[in-house]
This record gives structure tokens, sequence and C-alpha cells, in this order.
């Protein structure tokens, strides 16, 4: 396992950046900016907007956002064991199943608490 | 037809009905084009109000309320309250004219919530105040405009227009 | 702030609307209502004030503890208000506090202008009133000018009439659905619904020559009668409108996600809507079964066998089924309408009322006559008030008509559905989440057209 | 009693805020730099071209005419022919504002407001009768065409306009913006005045 099996994903990377930043590098220089202070207030359908916008959100929010993490990345955990799972044999799906019992349980808990009910 | 008789039969003694209940509130009756039209004291209107959608009447449902001005009456602003019964269909207007210099009459919010806007469109539009209204504002107009716009003697506005047929 | 080279001239134009509401309130010298005092807190500041409030923006949150309620504007210019409807709500988290709906941005002056248009002419401005259902605005007005006139109209005008406002209650449903499927993310159910709108508002240009806000109502009975491939043409329309309902159905009606976002939302006790004046669909779905065209048949609608579609538990889903219903029941009487149609006049002969045929102006004196005096001064209304009321697809659409024997209505307001309706947007809205409250604005179906007229 | 003002009373054009960005067709200088002509650098091309084949239009739905514009993204009319079909509901990420409906008195701030949250380069199609001059309604609740608000770039006739008349109007403005490298109105007032840098 060199470090050369690792070539095309900078390549990839390095494709992904330059696209990414040259459209926004190209806007910055052909487009025009004009600025006004009407044009910087916030959009709130064509009424002045109201209230400070670092204002206290309720704490609802943040707990959704973290069920919405543990239960997202678990996924991005397969993708490497699919690509070994032939080599490794039935011992990496015995590890998958371990692994999704454990999140499925923490599931369960989560559902049954009532964290996943808005109020 | 049965509908058209029963409401023929259920609006003649409706006027004697308000009359046993609040004495000397009927100022007048008025038949006419198949509708029955019941003008009310300024002052008695809410009483009649209560009455009406109570049980024996059981005009539950307030269509309308619509106000017309007549700059050379005594009481100016004349309202009209559409009545509508959703058990025996039948259909009554009780009018009020609400006074020329300060033209105010009691709201009618506590017996039928809905007259909630159409109080503040008639007040917005024609600047009849009705006490003991929740919230009564501007509805229609922009709120800081000066003057009731459907009054006689407001102007219709707009741009001038070389050839109108504004006959 | 980013500087701004370009320099920015004058005020912001909404800051002076807060201020508006303070000087009324002052001049009047009287304390702020509950609307305006929504409107105040919102906009009471200048320009000055706004940058002043924007750096406030910047500065760290205050103390800990205090829960106050987001103001958040559903404003004027909002993808699902259905058009430009405002309301200021207060939100705790997603849960709604309170919404103050403030309507005028429509506002047209259309009753006072009908007030300086001769009788015939104020079709043209009541027909624009509700632009989702023209036929009903102009058939409420016509009714009301004919009952004061005590005109007798032919049957087969008013068969042209039911046909068509049948149509049109059909075309204002499809608008409905489309939209309100395309908030709660259906997005094809618009892309359906509006195929069979173009067809329906075809049959309306092929019959009155305009899609929409058409004259083909007058007073006295319709402008023309059908043209030849009009009768084919409406047939073929009804003959595959059932399996385009279908289709709609088979699109939404037991989708887990359109049932999910629908079921148990926005549920008013049937005695607070009616209280709130609520008609139409909104109260059919709550169980009240009141139809103006079975409570109080008008123009022909006792002729016709059809049921008035009831649902029980008054939610936005209850209000689906019955306007999906209803629109099956306007094809039945539509088939109805056009078997049984009589032959005869499709307008009144009154020549004092209407028009003479245009073929006959060339021919006869008197027919000259009657045309001139009504193309120039209009017909004369005996004095009188009339309130005449038709079922438009949101309720009870009525027309006041009062007149001073003049050929101009003394004063014409218009009872509206959705000014009534959208009251009972708040009591609804309180305490339940914010995405519900975009499925309640599209099950109310109200226009804004009708509401601030 | 008089019911129309008498004549000569002066009509009262809505107050114009953001005067900066402001521009008046009658203005003498830009008809001669017009008539010039710019000439078009190639990245102004490309920018023009790219420009008027996705034209995001900011619906602003108002009344009768707005149902008329819904029309235009159906599957009969279908705008996605000219790549306008994504009505986009904030002013942010919209290029043009179609004025579809009567504009009130109420809401002439509201529409001004959201024209200056428009980011540049901007346009505005006044569409139907009410939106280009009032329509059959004279009275004291409309502003009598939006052009006293915002500058107009294409009008559509119409009340309201079919969908087709639309199409043609959005088809008017792609001309007017692909071709001759003017790219808005406020495009060729800055450029003429030299206080565009860029």
């Amino acid at each position: 396992m060199n470090l050369r099996d690792y070539v095309p994903v900078l390549v990839f990377f390095a494709i992904g950046l330059a696209v990414g930043g040259g459209l926004l590098l190209a806007s910055r220089l052909v487009g025009r900016r004009r600025r006004s202070a009407v044009k910087s207030l916030p959009y709130e359908s064509g009424i002045l907007a109201t209230g400070a916008v670092r204002q206290r959100f309720s704490i609802d929010f943040y707990l959704t956002a973290m069920l919405f993490i543990v239960f997202d990345i678990e996924l991005a955990f397969f993708y490497p064991l699919a690509v070994v799972l032939k080599s490794v044999g039935t011992a990496a799906v015995v590890e998958l199943v371990l692994f999704v019992a454990v999140l499925g349980a923490a599931l369960a808990y989560v559902w049954r608490k009532g964290a996943l009910e808005w109020r | 037809m049965e509908r058209a008789d029963r409401e023929g039969r259920g609006l003649s003694d409706l006027r004697d009905l308000i009359d046993a209940s609040c004495p000397g509130a009927v100022v007048d009756e008025i038949e006419s084009h198949g509708e029955l039209t019941i003008e009310i004291a300024r002052e008695r209107l809410l009483e009649v109000a209560r009455f009406l959608a109570a049980p024996p009447a059981a005009f539950r449902l307030l269509s309308d309320v619509a106000c017309a001005d007549f700059p050379d009456e005594p009481g100016r602003f004349r309202l009209a309250y559409q009545l509508y019964s959703l058990d025996s269909g039948a259909r009554v207007r009780l009018r009020v004219w609400a006074g020329a210099d300060d033209p105010e009459v009691d709201s009618v919010v506590p017996v039928w919530p809905t007259a909630n806007w159409h109080e503040r469109e008639v007040y917005d539009l024609m600047g009849v105040r009705f006490r003991g209204h929740p919230d009564l504002a501007r509805i229609a107009m922009p709120d800081d405009w000066e003057g009731h716009p459907l009054r006689k003697d407001y102007p219709l506005g707009g741009e001038e227009v070389t050839f109108t047929d504004a006959v | 702030m980013p500087s701004d080279e370009a320099g920015v001239g004058g005020g912001f134009p909404i800051a002076s609307e807060a201020r508006g509401v303070l000087e009324a309130a002052r001049r009047e010298g009287r304390a702020l209502t509950e609307t305006e005092r929504a409107i105040a807190q919102i906009e009471a500041f200048t320009p000055e004030e706004a940058e002043a409030r924007i750096r406030m923006a910047e500065a760290p949150p205050e103390d800990p503890g205090i829960r106050r309620p987001m103001v958040i504007n559903l404003g004027p210019q909002h993808p699902s208000t259905h058009g430009v409807l405002r309301l200021i709500t207060e939100l705790d988290g997603e849960v709604i506090l309170d919404i103050h709906p403030i309507v005028g941005y429509l506002h047209t002056g259309i009753e006072k202008q009908c007030e300086n248009k001769t009788y015939w002419q104020a079709v043209t401005l009541v027909t624009r009133m509700d632009y989702l259902s023209p036929y009903f605005n102009t058939l409420a007005y016509c009714l009301a000018v004919e009952r004061l006139l005590d005109l007798e109209i032919p049957d087969r005008a008013k068969f042209l009439r039911v046909i068509m406002c049948e149509v049109n209650r059909i075309a204002s449903h499809l608008v409905w659905l489309g939209t309100s499927g395309l908030e709660l993310g259906a997005i094809s159910a618009f892309f359906y619904t509006y195929r069979e709108r173009d067809k329906a508002l075809d049959l309306g240009e092929m019959i009155s020559g305009e899609r929409m806000n058409t004259r083909y109502f007058q007073v006295g009975g319709c402008a023309q009668d059908m043209p030849d491939g009009f009768e084919g043409e409406l047939r073929r329309f009804i003959g595959e409108m059932p399996s385009r309902i279908d289709e709609y159905e088979q699109l939404l009606s037991n989708n887990q996600i359109w049932l999910d976002r629908t079921r148990g939302v926005g549920i008013l006790p049937v005695d607070e809507l009616i209280g709130l004046g609520v008609t139409g669909p909104a109260l059919r779905a709550a169980g009240v079964a009141h139809d103006l065209r079975k409570a109080a048949p008008y123009s022909g609608y006792e002729h016709f066998d059809f049921d008035v579609p009831v649902a029980t538990d008054g939610d936005v889903y209850a209000r689906y089924t019955v306007r999906i219903r209803e629109m099956r029941e306007s094809v039945r009487i539509i088939e109805q309408a056009l078997d049984g149609i009589p032959e005869g006049r499709h307008i009144a002969d009154d020549r004092k009322v209407v028009l003479p045929p245009r073929e006959e102006l060339a021919v006869s004196m008197e027919a000259l006559i009657h045309h001139f005096k009504l193309v120039t001064e209009g017909f004369h209304v005996p004095a009188g008030e009339v309130y005449a009321a038709v079922e438009s697809p949101r309720g009870e659409m009525g027309c006041y008509v009062v007149s001073d024997g003049g050929p101009k209505p003394y004063r014409c307001h218009m009872r509206d559905p959705s000014f009534v309706n959208l009251q009972a947007l708040r009591p609804m809205a309180k305490g339940s989440y914010l995405a519900d409250l975009i499925a309640m604005i599209g099950s109310m179906d109200n226009v804004m057209g009708g509401v601030d007229r | 009693m008089a019911l129309i003002p008498p004549p000569g009373t002066p009509i009262e054009r809505a107050p114009r805020t953001d005067q900066s960005v402001d521009w008046d067709l009658k203005d003498p200088e830009l008809a001669d730099f017009v008539k010039r002509g710019l000439l078009m650098t190639t990245v102004d091309k490309i920018s023009s071209w790219a420009q008027s084949s996705a034209i995001w239009p900011a619906g602003f739905g108002l009344a009768c005419c707005a149902i008329e514009m819904m029309h235009m993204v159906t599957p009969r009319i279908d705008i996605a022919r000219f790549g306008a079909e994504l009505i986009r509901a904030s002013p942010r990420q919209s290029d043009l504002m179609i004025v579809s409906g009567r504009v009130s008195q109420k809401m002439a701030p509201v529409l001004r407001h959201i024209y200056d949250q428009m980011l540049e380069p901007k346009w505005v199609i006044s569409m139907g009768a009410c939106a280009s001059s009032g329509g059959v309604f004279n009275n004291y609740a409309l502003v009598q065409g939006v052009d006293k608000i915002v500058p107009v770039d294409v009008y559509v006739p119409g009340c309201p306009p079919r969908p087709e008349s639309l199409v043609e109007g959005i088809m008017l403005l792609q001309k007017k913006i692909g071709s001759g490298g003017q790219s808005s109105s406020r495009e060729l007032w800055n450029a003429q005045t030299g206080k565009d840098a860029a």
C-alpha cells in the first residue's frame, strides 16, 4: 500500500478545486459589483427585516441536527467496507451487522424517548 | 316550492318576535324584491343582534356588513347586516343609520366573530367607528392614508385623462 | 457594512409605513390597535435606525434564559401565500405562537369605481375582483341587478350560465389543486392540473372570446349563444374529465407524504367556523352541508340533481376530498345541463335593458335609438337594494347593489368568500407548525383579488 | 361634487428612493450614446449571450396576470424552451422581475424595495395593462403604471395577456440583452457615466 495509489485521488481533488475556484474567480473578475445599503439589508418577503440576526434559536434545532449527523455519517462508513468486503469475507459482514445493530438500538432508544418528535 | 314559502312564513312574524323581546327597537320594516329589511335604532343593535343569533330565530351566519353613504340623510351612513339562518334558510337584513358627524355603532363581534374584518373594512373605507371592536385598524388602505375613500365626497382620484366616458 | 460607492439616495420607503401607523394613531388620539402594534413593532425605525439595527445584529447575544418569539414576515411577495397576503408570524422554534394577517396589498378600489360606471359598464370591473372565478362575480352582480329590474331571464340563458359557472368551478379548483400540491412538494400535480385548466380556458375563450375576466354574462342573460363547435368540444372535455380526476387522485389521494402533511392539520370546531362566517368547501369539510345551489337555488339549479359533497373531520385532507368530489359533481351538472338545455333566446328581449342584435341595427330605426341610448347613458334601475348570493368555488359570493334610480349603481358591495374565510386562518394556525401553516393557506384557497377588492 | 379631480392637478409620482440606480428614458445624453453604439468586447458578448439564454424570473405574482404567468411554465406553453422556467421566489437569485398584476399604493414601496434588493444585471417586464398603465382601473388605489416606480424594459399588453404574448415579451427581452452589447438599461447608464470601474 504505497503512496502511489493515492495519486488519482489527489488529481481528482485538484480538478475539483480548480473548477470550483475558477468559477468563483471568474465571476469576481468579470462580474460587476454594485452594492447599496438597501441591497445588503436581509430580504424578508419585501418588508424591512426585524430582530437581530443572531437571535437565540430554540434548542430543538440543535438536537435535530445532532441526531441527523449521527445517523447520516453512519452511511459514510459503509463505502470503504464495501470495497474490501470480498477480500475480507464473512468477518466484514458480521462486523457490518454488529455496527448497524448498535446504531439501530440507538435509533430505537431515541425514537421511544420521543426526541424525534419536534415538541 | 317548499323552501320559498317557509322562508316567506318565517320572515313575516320575525318583526313580531323582535318586538316581543326588545320592544321599541324596530323602527321600520321594508319588504322588497323578496327580501325583508328591518331598521333598528342605533343603540339597540347589539341587543337585537344577540336575540337574532339565539335559537328561536337562529341567524347564526352573518354573511355581510355593507355601508352606503347618503350625504343628505340625517343618519348619513346606512349599515346593512345580511343575516342567514342555516336551519331555516331565511335571509334578513338589519339596517342601522350610523349618524352624520361622528358615526359610531356598537360592534357585533361578540355575537358574530366574522364581523371583525367586515367592520374594519367599513371603518377603513367609510369612517364608521365600532365601539367594542377588538382591533379597529385600517385593513385595505395603507395605514397612514388620509380620509375614507368610499365616502361620496372623496374624489375618485387616479390620473386625469383627456377623454373620459364619465357620463 | 461594505462601503457603498454608489451612495444611497433617500430613506427606506418601507420604514415610512410604520411611521404612518404611529402618526395615524396620534392624529386620532387613540392607542395602537393590535394589528397596528404588530406593524409598528416591525418597522418602527427610520433609515438610520435600520442601519443601527443591522449593526446591533452583530452585537453579542443578550443575557441567557430569555426566550423571546422570533417574528418573521410571510410577506406580500412569498411563493406560497396564494397572492399578496402578508402574515406577521410569531414563532417559538417551529411552533407558531400567533399570526397577524395583513391584507390590502391588492386593493384596487373596484367598489368606488363601480359607482362611476353605468350598470352594464360595471360588469367589466366586477369580473376582475376574484380573478379565479370571473363568471361567479358577474353572475352575482347580474342576478342582483336583474332582481332590482324584476327582469325575467329566458331558461336557455339560465342553462348557459350554469354550464359556464360549472366549467369555471372546475378551472378554479384545478388552480387550487395545482398550487397547493406545488407547495407541499407535489410539483407534478401542478403540471397535470394545468393541462386540464388550459382546456377549460379554451372553452371559455370559444364561447366568450376571453380566457379569463370575461363579459359573457350580461344583465339580462348571456352575451351570445353557443358557437356551433362548442357543444362537441364541451362533451369531449367532460368526457375525459373524470378519468383525469382519477389521475389526480392516483397521484395524491393515498400518497403517504400528502397524507402526513394534510391529515389532522388545520382543524377548527364547526361552531367556531360558522361564527367566523366561513362558507364553501371549508365549511362543508367540517360536516355542514350548506351549499347555496341547494339551500337557495338560483339561475335554474333546481332542475339538476347533484349531491353536495361533505366530509366530517374538517382538516386539510377533508377539504381536499370535498373539492375533488365537487369537480366530479360539476361534470354531472354540465352533462345534465347540456342534455336538457331548452331552445330559445340566450338573452332577455327587453329593449330598455338589452342591446338589440347587431343585424337589426341596419334595418330598424327604433333598434338604433335603443342601442344608442343604452350605449351612451345606460339603462335606469328603479331605486332599491338587493343582496344576491351565489355559490362560488370558495363559498358564498354575494353582491349587494343599492340603486337610486339613476344609470349608475349608487353602491355596489361584494361579499367575497376569501375575505371572510381568511379570518379562520389565525385561530387555525395558533399552536401548529410553520410548515403546516403553508398547507392551511393552500387549503383555504383564498384569492387576494377578492379579499382586497 | 367633482369626482374626478379638476384638470391640471399635478400627477404625483411615487417617490424614487435610490436616485443613483435610476434612469429616465428621456435622458438626451444617453440617446446619442446608444446611437454611437458600444463596441462589444468578446467577454461582454459571451456574458450577454449567457444572461439572455437563462433569465430567471422572480415571480412577482400580484393579480390575474399571475395566473396567466403560471400558465407559462405548464406543458402547453413551456417557457423551459427559453431557459426561464425557474421562477425564483427570492430576488437574490433572479434576473428578471415580471410585475404581473395591478400595483396598489400599499404595494408600491414593497415592489420598489424588492427591486432594489435584486442583483444587477436586472430587468423588469411589466405584464398586462394594469402594470403598464393602470389598465381599466383609474382611481385612488392603483399606481397608474409600474414605470413610475421601477425602470421597465419590456411592456406586455393584454388584460391578462395570453401566456404566448408573455413568452414573446421574454423573447423581446432576450433580443434586447443578447444583441448589440446592450445589457440592461442601467448597465448602459453606468457605463456611460463612468461610475462603473470594473
